[in-house]
């Protein structure tokens, strides 16, 4: 398991809580705002994901789009991403563990050696790619070097999965695996605990990797909820609408990462028993 | 009533399990299925539904039966003189042939794997909802046409850019009864609604889901060309029965490579006949004003599920194409397609749009047929080839894979304009 | 290819030497050849050529081989479980079945008999220009698509009133390259329009006039239905094939009768036959806004050089006719029908305008096939004749005789306002 | 032949001269005015032919279906017609022959009989149906009825037409035949004279009855050329155009009968040999 994640399980465990998962996208809505909302962020998050924008993605919801048009026309790319992750690491003093989430193409196209070397470089603690193919050559060069480099490799796992399939899943998930409590697109149900539930207990029959949650998941009622079911509960589409809200209103950077900050910290608090 | 048998699938190109084409000599692979897991149980769903179908007999008898009188597949093979003596002359430059998939119901080749897919919906996986996209709507007018007969919801997906242009084939679509989903998603056109329709259909397992090209995660690229070759396995035989032999170049235009997948493919095995895809200069390939994927050599990227070449930056967000073909109007080609490129199988061309435009004046005004802009690409570019190749002992076949109602205001406008 | 061997015609109702069909009870005749004597001889140019023609092994084997290869005559028959199921079921009402003729090239019957009439002008009578009118431009455009392809010259008239409509046929027959004159005469619609081409061939005796239905002067109404007939002649040896019998009832819309004509033509002496015209009652026939000739009881009269039945005042005055369906918009009907209806051998109907609009919209919705509008007239009559005789034994032919793109706009509005 | 006919012929002969043939559309522009016109152009006319409208005429120009729709609007019918010439008959003192000419929709509608009957009744001295094919059985009935009732039958022959056509028209013909001077439609080419001496001569093989000429004729000295080879020379379109300029120019009915009258008068000198 990634070292950074060690910590953050730790201090959950000693706290007697589940971790807390944030979800933004990277540059949304420019890079310096973004910067002071992760730095923010990583005061009440254990582990915070980063969108990696691309402009065709097939999961994301309208939300989560529109974040990533704002982004793109801010100048994101993958290496502007990489150098945002880096900085905010120099920055903060807490453990937080870092993740990108993306889509094969970007990394393709950036070349996978090279994106796992600049995950490496830059601080990068877990990587979510929402399109790699447990069977594609692709997905295992990822998994190999990332496993090389001891950075964890999050795999997704829907309720309509079957146990071949997840078994295949867990076989190169490393640090968590990431339940999707829903059929559906990010932000458009409420999170649904009976899947959540199935789930879990078919990983559980396999493995004893820490269960992180998401999709629907948008108060810190949910996230009360699910903290009973899962080891880590994520955070998405609520959170990116909240840095819509506060750009829209013209609020500062400064202003904005509190604004933002504020909302993310009262929802962390969820997670505690 | 039987017209003529038509000769039955065979599978000459097969993908691996993981529905990947590899190039042996590269190693590089086409296709797959990269794709959130929300999607990966629906499509090995239809990939096990595809399977079974094309062993149920009776499933594939009425599909054909279906696609016989109802959307009108034996279409004839028309000799045109007229092409001939624009290029030369027969006796410079043989003869020429169209594949006349214009007069199919619905008026393109796309009803064909339009309707074959949901007819698969309907009778194999028992789904009671289609999801599909749309840019100029000719996929969704067919695909709508589809559920309206079997009776089946439609749901299409389509940018709100693309939805306030005024659009014959959507408002047929309307027509049809299709329920009309306005994407405001990035760019409001034809990708960001694909990207709409696969999520709406992560959202709806028991629907299906189904895509107007040889494009998409496996097995969609290889499930449409395989309901579409039935274009190609019956002109391969009206050929035959004309010529008594095999043409020698056979021209298709390609967009996502549909109908280039269905007519060439018969003749993947029969290495004289030559395959020649022509894809949309737009405004030249220097403009990067074009939709010439393979033309402009562009990368290998993952788009839409698919391993394939696809126009964009290096950062690998996708570029928009640009053409005055909406129905080429896309930033990739299907795998096999490109598959077949990188083997050099089948050798491609691109026609800007200006000469495209032109030999649609040309087509109206010489041999009174009114083709879909998209064939004027592929006329043009054949008539070109056929010119250079100067030879009397060939048979050139050329898919005339539409008819142009939809694109008359615009052309007319052209023809005022520059006449 | 030869898809099928196509039955050859045979007269089986000649008019007399003089073009009249002549009903034996009452003595009343239908036909004939009213014009000036400037026409006179152009119409017995017309007539020898015609004669010529239909003993011209070549010619008819040339025109069988375009009507084959480039309009795409031999169309599916569907059989419509769709259709059925609305009338009640198989089991109650016995089967439907559709002659796609919609799937011709350019979208309706029209094509058949204008590619024959302007390849008669050419290799017969080695004409180099054709002259036409229209209303709706179903025929101008069928006419101007084929002088495009037979390199004639092509002089369309139409009234100014319906130049100046939105019309998908009249762009489309821009596009052939055919020359339109406006007619600015009388009320500026199709009948001055007819008129007016008819003079335009007086000052040119060297071209060919083209009529768009079974009407006109000797010889047009007999050469325009023996062309079509191979319509008919198709369809019924194919429901020979697929049922092993004779239809028990042949249901066809009549504007001036070329449709209807063409698909009942060869069951004339097969008495068991029952056939149906079908008219437009357009906003019912007692409001006098309709173009329901022979359902109304139109006497007779002399329009356009024929004697038949015809919409008029009582002092000779033709009535304009009203109706949504712009290709049944005429006062009057070829004069063959006009004698099959006085025998009694042809049952007439009407269908109102908006039985018609809810009819292509259930259409479109049920069976995902987009009608002619004028197509919906006969359908509509149809289901209602068939739920009628409740006949499990029955098999009912329809006449699908157009593809109904250029009804788009105007239903889609019809749709949105009454939904 | 025509008595009235038999006059006409007469006087000419006695001035050595061909006769005048005025066309109009009857009613045109209304009833009152085209009376007077009437009254004002049997003054120096031999022959007034008379146009009965029919809106869907097939062989008239659209000079001449411009006048037709005047005159409908103006309410005329056939019967109408019929009154005008009437009228005008009893009231004007010279022998101008009146003609009809018309289609033959409206003489079927009307009644062949009633047709004859009613134009024996008001003084027509000669019909003229343009459609009216030789060889149909209302073409037989028509010549019946006329010749019983000494009206002439006024045949028309075209240019193109054979010389069998010609045989077969000359034999209903009575009182003079009707040349049309080219193949085209009233107003809308020039005289052709080749085709009138072609014409006469085949027309003299068969027949010595007076030959007419029309088509084209829109001058003095058109008229002059054309008398040098008719019996009778017929100006059509060039008048119907006056009386429309005259009207539009919103002459009182007195003024647009002299206008025209005078118009007249001027082209019918050129007859005078
Ligand atoms: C008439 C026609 N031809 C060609 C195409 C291009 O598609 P593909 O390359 O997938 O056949 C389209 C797409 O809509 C089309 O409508
Ligand atoms: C599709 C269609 N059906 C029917 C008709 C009616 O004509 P007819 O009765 O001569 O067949 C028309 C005329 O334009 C037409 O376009």
């Amino acid at each position: 398991m990634n070292k950074n994640f060690q910590k953050v399980f730790a201090n959950a465990k000693s706290e007697n809580r589940s971790c807390f998962v944030a979800f933004v996208t990277g540059m949304d809505p420019d890079y310096e705002s973004s910067k002071k909302i992760l730095i923010e962020l990583s005061k009440s998050c254990d582990v915070i994901e980063v969108g990696v924008s691309f402009n065709t993605s097939t999961s994301d919801s309208s939300i989560i789009m529109s974040a990533n048009d704002r982004a793109i026309k801010s100048g994101a790319r993958t290496e502007k991403i990489f150098q945002l992750i880096k900085e905010v690491k120099n920055e903060i003093t807490s453990d937080t563990a870092f993740v990108t989430m993306g889509y094969l193409n970007q990394i393709h196209v950036y070349g996978i050696d090279r994106y796992i070397k600049d995950c490496k470089k830059s601080g990068v603690d877990g990587c979510i790619v929402v399109d790699s193919n447990n069977e594609s050559p692709e997905d295992e060069l990822i998994f190999k070097g990332l496993t090389k480099n001891d950075i964890a490799f999050i795999k997704l796992i829907a309720p309509t999965n079957d146990s071949a399939y997840i078994k295949q899943s867990l076989k190169k998930c490393s640090s968590w695996v990431y339940i999707i409590s829903y059929a559906g697109v990010t932000g458009s149900k409420d999170v649904n605990l009976d899947n959540v539930k199935k789930l879990s207990k078919m990983i559980r029959k396999q493995s004893k990797i820490p269960i992180g949650v998401g999709f629907g998941i948008k108060s810190q009622d949910d996230v009360k909820k699910v903290s009973k079911l899962a080891d880590l509960v994520v955070c998405g589409s609520s959170i990116v609408n909240k840095i819509k809200e506060g750009s829209q209103n013209g609020l500062s950077n400064h202003d904005l990462a509190h604004f933002v900050g504020e909302y993310v910290n009262n929802l962390s608090k969820g997670v505690k028993h | 009533m039987k017209l003529m048998k038509i000769p039955p699938f065979k599978e000459l190109n097969p993908p691996d399990n993981l529905g990947y084409w590899t190039n042996k000599k590269t190693g590089e692979k086409y296709g797959g299925q990269y794709i959130s897991p929300l999607l990966i149980p629906n499509l090995k769903k239809v990939e096990a539904g595809f399977k079974k179908a094309m062993k149920n007999k009776k499933f594939l008898a009425g599909l054909e039966e279906q696609l016989v009188n109802h959307i009108g597949i034996i279409t004839p093979i028309l000799r045109s003189l007229e092409l001939e003596d624009i290029a030369g002359g027969e006796k410079k430059i043989g003869k020429i042939f169209l594949k006349r998939t214009d007069l199919h119901h619905d008026s393109s080749h796309k009803p064909v794997s339009a309707f074959s897919s949901v007819y698969f919906a309907k009778h194999i996986l028992k789904a009671k909802k289609i999801i599909t996209e749309t840019g100029a709507s000719m996929n969704a007018r067919a695909v709508a046409s589809a559920c309206a007969k079997l009776g089946l919801e439609c749901e299409v997906h389509i940018g709100a850019v693309d939805a306030e242009k005024v659009s014959l084939n959507k408002d047929i679509t309307e027509l049809y009864g299709a329920k009309i989903v306005e994407c405001h998603d990035s760019t409001k056109t034809l990708l960001p609604a694909m990207a709409a329709a696969l999520r709406s259909w992560q959202s709806d397992p028991a629907a299906m889901y189904v895509v107007g090209s040889v494009c998409g995660p496996h097995p969609y690229p290889l499930m449409v060309r395989t309901f579409a070759s039935i274009i190609g396995r019956i002109a391969k035989k009206q050929m035959k029965d004309l010529t008594g032999k095999l043409p020698s170049n056979v021209f298709a235009v390609c967009g996502g490579g549909s109908n280039l997948n269905a007519i060439s493919y018969p003749y993947y095995k029969d290495k004289k006949v030559n395959i020649f895809g022509i894809e949309s200069a737009g405004k030249g390939i220097s403009s990067g004003q074009h939709a010439a994927t393979l033309t402009s050599n562009a990368p290998i990227g993952i788009l839409l599920g698919a391993r394939s070449n696809v126009l964009m930056n290096n950062d690998g967000q996708i570029d928009e194409s640009h053409t005055e073909a909406s129905g080429l109007d896309f930033s990739g080609v299907g795998p096999e397609i490109c598959y077949m490129h990188s083997i050099n199988r089948i050798q491609f061309r691109a026609t800007s749009d200006k000469e495209a435009q032109e030999t649609f004046l040309m087509m109206c005004r010489k041999t009174g047929i009114l083709p879909a802009i998209e064939a004027c690409y592929v006329i043009h570019a054949a008539l070109k080839e056929i010119k250079k190749r100067k030879n009397p002992k060939e048979n050139h076949l050329i898919h005339l894979c539409g008819s142009g109602e939809s694109n008359v205001a615009r052309m007319l406008k052209y023809k005022r304009e520059h006449e």
